[in-house]
């Protein structure tokens, strides 16, 4: 049962630096229980002094070293939370409670996969493309998009994955020109024609274009959904999503039930 | 070995009592309880917490029928605190008989029951359904609940309002009856007299603060539902000053909550004289806030030699 | 260039607006001013702040007598915020007029006396003798203070007594003025009706909520006077939640306050529609707190291409 | 005047760490317009992410040096605020409002000095014995007060500024067996013929019984006294104590009355 592989543990930070413009890396030494994160989950990051800023910070787990324990983290920052994450330095203690989550599902014998990344949504895909990157006769694309190219993170990593890169940058400024759905949407009668499996993460609008696009083929599609949390483990219902032909209630937790979706479940 | 104080006890290794009783003869075996809708239905922190350690576990608010909530966002964080929303989304009791209780049961958790409806006749229905159906120690209701349009909070803020709900719950149960009172109203004391009149074995207190919060970029409320409830440790002084004022006002068993994190908090709470208390906002920051709080408790006692936690309630000095 | 808006403005380097006019033709620069209580008599912060760059001071509560105020411990840190029990420690009117007055005026800053009674009539005296001296901008009456036995927060939770002290005050000044609200209320919208229908020109809020602490280890009252007010970033989604529920239930300009730190607290006040704000606990954490205020909500303004900060005032998206 | 002389700015931390027990020693750069301090003048510190601690705490400035621009702080953990400031590592930043409050008065031609310190208290009086200290024809003796030599802290500045330094513990593991008060009762009358000066700072039942030893003889005596703060500078009238002999208002304030005060102006 997936509940209670999950531990609330506290960790020493080893590195936290600025990757590009507000985007950090984080790489925090876990406890040896911490269990073996699967792609697509998370952990909840909470600073030890004080009660504000009082929640953990819900981050997607990039990276997962098990031999060292060392977990790794990509984040923005876009408000009190992740500006005081990028305050810590090495030396600090950090709490680290997860994982968390439902992970990614990769059906048996699913040989074409591809992932769609919007900006820091990228951090939830990694560890999808490593694990089945290694996979004999699992073929994955990557379509990355940015705001511009200095914005551009983790690429490394998945270049290595995965067997191709198609990156796109509104401004340009590297790869294609325009909005990652916009690159996407040429490719999908021919990637829904080999049977692709699309996993996506990133910004809800490019979530919501992605849905629209999807409706034209049948293509299966998970994606990883992000909403304010409290407890992270289905107990507060505070991090709900509207979802589909659920009668009484027609909210899911994206902490628990998600954060992956198909994302024909949800109300866009 | 005796131990001195209201009575109470149970033996632990080292002749601590920490039982107390919460009204109605209900003896719960540590004054350490979740608080409603911060800890689901409890099997949420399988895992994480042996529920059979908590004096007791308050399960969500639970309505006749189950309730969609607020639509989202729900939460948002403020300085020490969080505002919510959610609006009472609930299972509804049927569900919670059929799937939730019996695996309570089984981890041999002391179950609390906190029930919310729109009409007095509605918390008759509820409380009645669910004391029909066995299993569960005690009723806790909600009067207080910022974030829904009908009932809630309109009931915790009018004495007479708060005596009818408790009447006609009173009515349909024989289980200790616990009220639990909205800190939104000007004179708490004489909330709690009413209900304590009108039948309540015990009072619980605080619900959330009713606050708002605006994301001055999008010049837009944080929450859908405008207003939320505000809870965690930037209440704990308004809820502590209302627990005291509450205890000097009134005769059954007062539990105290809100903001409490450690348990130093829960002592300021019980030394003030609240029987019991209840975590809430803490067990989203701490999974295992309550277990170490009860530890934190039982160590304070032993360092102030106290054998009996009922010495230690109402022992403030002033 | 005309700005939009209200039509109150006056002209710096780049047209950006920021003056408000808080009730009675009473136009200030910036609708940022200091809280009572918090900037003593404005001279303490001499050196640090230039007064003339603040909206107005408002001046620590006055008295007819001096006041010696509560004894010691007076106040206590809180979860992000602090409780005080000061019990209106002052000098007095006379001395105020006499040693305090004109070194704010020296410094041209514009002065706002906060004043207290025991009685309607304390306040009436006290309200005629500040607008008989002269130099000073507004009047605001304090009927909130948790912290004194007479008087005090009585008035502000009974919308008769409340419009009995400000019809008091009216009676003697001709100066605009403010009454300041109490939040340990029910329905603070009443109040705030009741008051402007007693002639208020505005209505600030709020005060501090009544909260209390306890030292655990000593079990006593952290405060000498058990009881205090809680102030800081801790109260204020229940600050701001008042000021909204009081700005749709009057037309008097409203005057928000309660744990405003930074510049984007501040503009969710403004966005909810309060005309101006007052900035208290945050001058003890930060002595230069205001000025940063000022300076981040023009920036905020200019970023948003908004040249008027009436424009910005009530502009909240439900 | 003195009100203008104290700045509110930040430091960065470059040292931190345990000396004995649960006492510890900050070192922070200040910036260059840092006023110079007085001896027995405190500041603020104030740990600048989130709102929790919200208060600065006031300590005394045990040392500094203007030359590099280094406060020196020595401080006990007694409460949260404390605890906190002990986690910060070396490189963080800390904010600082100061120097505050007025500092102890010499006397023009004084020429005996009896500084009188309890536990921690002698963080206060190290200025004093440093500037005094290296000044010709005065006399400087300390009695130090501890519950157990392994609480003494300062004991190397204090010894290379006074003349004598004469230490009590409360366990007798260094020094005479007792409180430190119980020592200085018996050379009392000597001191108060040879015109000394008093100067204390400890707990305030160390002080308490100072104030009634006092009483038999007329040593003129500072002390410098703790109250909880707030703002620092005389504005939110938290921070007082009562005195005699003022007829309205009772109080002053610790923060600018004191911290120094008379000895016979309080009422204990
Ligand atoms: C499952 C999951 C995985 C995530 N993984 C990553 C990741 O790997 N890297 C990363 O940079 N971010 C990730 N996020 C988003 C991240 O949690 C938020 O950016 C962060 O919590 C914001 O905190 P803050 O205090 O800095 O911002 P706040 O001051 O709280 O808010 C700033 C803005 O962000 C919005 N916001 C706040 N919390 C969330 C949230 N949980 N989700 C979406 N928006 C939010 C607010 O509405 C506001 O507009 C993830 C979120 C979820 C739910
Ligand atoms: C002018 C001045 C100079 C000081 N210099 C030093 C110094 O050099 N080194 C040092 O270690 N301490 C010094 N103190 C005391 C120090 O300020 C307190 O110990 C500290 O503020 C406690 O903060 P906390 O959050 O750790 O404790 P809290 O959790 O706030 O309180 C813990 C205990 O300490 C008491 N307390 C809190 N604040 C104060 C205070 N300001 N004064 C006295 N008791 C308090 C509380 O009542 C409580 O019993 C000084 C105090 C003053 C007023
Ligand atoms: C997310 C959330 C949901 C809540 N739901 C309920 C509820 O269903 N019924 C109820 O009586 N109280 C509810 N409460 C109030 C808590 O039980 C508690 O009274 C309040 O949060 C104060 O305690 P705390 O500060 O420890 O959280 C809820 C609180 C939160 C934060
Ligand atoms: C130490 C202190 C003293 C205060 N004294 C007064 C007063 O004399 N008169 C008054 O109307 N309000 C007084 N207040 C209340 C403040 O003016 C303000 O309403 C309240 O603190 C909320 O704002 P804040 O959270 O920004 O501090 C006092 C507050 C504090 C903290
Ligand atoms: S974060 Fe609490 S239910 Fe999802
Ligand atoms: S700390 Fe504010 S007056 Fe002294």
């Amino acid at each position: 049962m997936i509940m209670s592989e999950k531990i609330d543990t506290c960790g020493e930070i080893l590195g936290n630096e600025r990757l590009a413009g507000n985007c950090f890396r984080l790489q925090v030494t876990v406890a040896a229980g911490f269990p073996l994160p699967r792609p697509g989950q998370f952990a909840l990051l909470k600073l030890l002094r004080g009660h504000d800023p009082l929640l953990g910070r819900p981050l997607s787990i990039y990276d997962f070293d098990p031999a060292n324990g060392v977990a790794t983290f990509l984040y923005q920052v876009v408000g009190r939370g992740t500006a005081a994450l990028s305050l810590q330095k090495k030396g600090n203690e950090i709490g680290l409670f997860g994982p968390l989550g439902r992970p990614f599902q990769v059906p048996e014998g699913a040989s074409r996969l591809v992932l769609v990344a919007g900006g820091i949504g990228v951090a939830a895909l990694n560890l999808l493309a490593r694990e089945y990157g290694r996979r004999r006769g699992c073929r994955i694309d990557c379509y990355l998009g940015a705001r511009s190219a200095s914005d551009i993170i983790g690429l490394e990593q998945l270049r290595s994955a995965c067997d191709q890169v198609k990156i796109t940058t509104e401004d340009g400024s590297v790869g294609e020109k325009g909005l990652v759905t916009e690159i996407l949407v040429r490719d999908l009668t021919e990637l829904a024609e080999a049977g692709a499996h699309l996993y996506a993460c990133g910004p809800r609008g490019m979530l919501a274009r992605l849905a629209v696009m999807l409706q034209e083929c049948d293509s299966p599609c998970q994606i990883s959904l992000e909403e304010r949390m409290a407890c992270g483990l289905g107990a507060c219902l505070g991090c709900v999503v509207e979802v589909k032909d659920l009668p009484d209630v027609p909210y899911r937790r994206v902490c628990c039930d998600g954060p992956v979706f198909d994302i024909r479940e949800i109300c866009w | 070995m005796v131990t001195k104080g209201s009575g109470v006890f149970s033996i632990v290794n080292d002749n601590l009592n920490m039982a107390v009783c919460i009204g109605r003869g209900l003896i719960i075996k540590n004054p350490v309880m979740t608080a409603s809708g911060t800890f689901g239905y409890g099997m949420e922190y399988d895992g994480l917490v042996d529920l059979s350690r908590l004096g007791a576990v308050v399960v969500k608010g639970l309505s006749l029928k189950p309730r969609a909530g607020n639509p989202p966002p729900r939460i948002t964080e403020t300085p020490a605190g969080m505002l919510n929303a959610i609006g009472l989304q609930n299972i509804g009791i049927e569900a919670f008989l059929a799937e939730k209780l019996p695996l309570l049961k089984e981890r041999n958790a002391v179950i609390i029951a906190n029930i919310y409806g729109e009409t007095p006749e509605e918390f008759r229905q509820v409380a009645r359904k669910l004391t029909g159906a066995g299993g569960i120690a005690a009723l806790e209701i909600n009067i207080s609940c910022p974030n829904v349009l009908k009932g809630g909070a309109a009931f915790g803020s009018d004495p007479k309002l708060a005596s009818e709900v408790t009447i006609a719950a009173r009515d349909a149960t024989d289980l200790p009856l616990i009220v639990k009172l909205s800190p939104n109203v000007t004179d708490i004391a004489e909330i709690a007299r009413s209900v304590e009149q009108a039948g309540a074995d015990a009072i619980s207190l605080i619900n959330t603060l009713k606050g708002m919060s605006i994301d001055v970029e999008r010049r837009m409320p944080k929450l859908r539902n405008i207003i939320g409830g505000l809870s965690g440790p930037a209440i704990r002084p308004v809820a502590l000053r209302m627990v005291w004022e509450v205890v000097q006002k009134v005769s059954i068993p007062v539990i105290g909550m809100g903001g409490i994190a450690e348990a130093a908090d829960a002592l300021e709470f019980l030394i003030a004289g609240a029987r019991a208390v209840e975590v809430g906002t803490a067990n989203f920051v701490n999974p295992q806030a309550t277990l170490r709080i009860i530890e934190g408790i039982e160590d304070y006692l032993r360092r102030h030699k106290i054998d009996d936690i009922n010495d230690l309630i109402g022992s403030l000095a002033v």
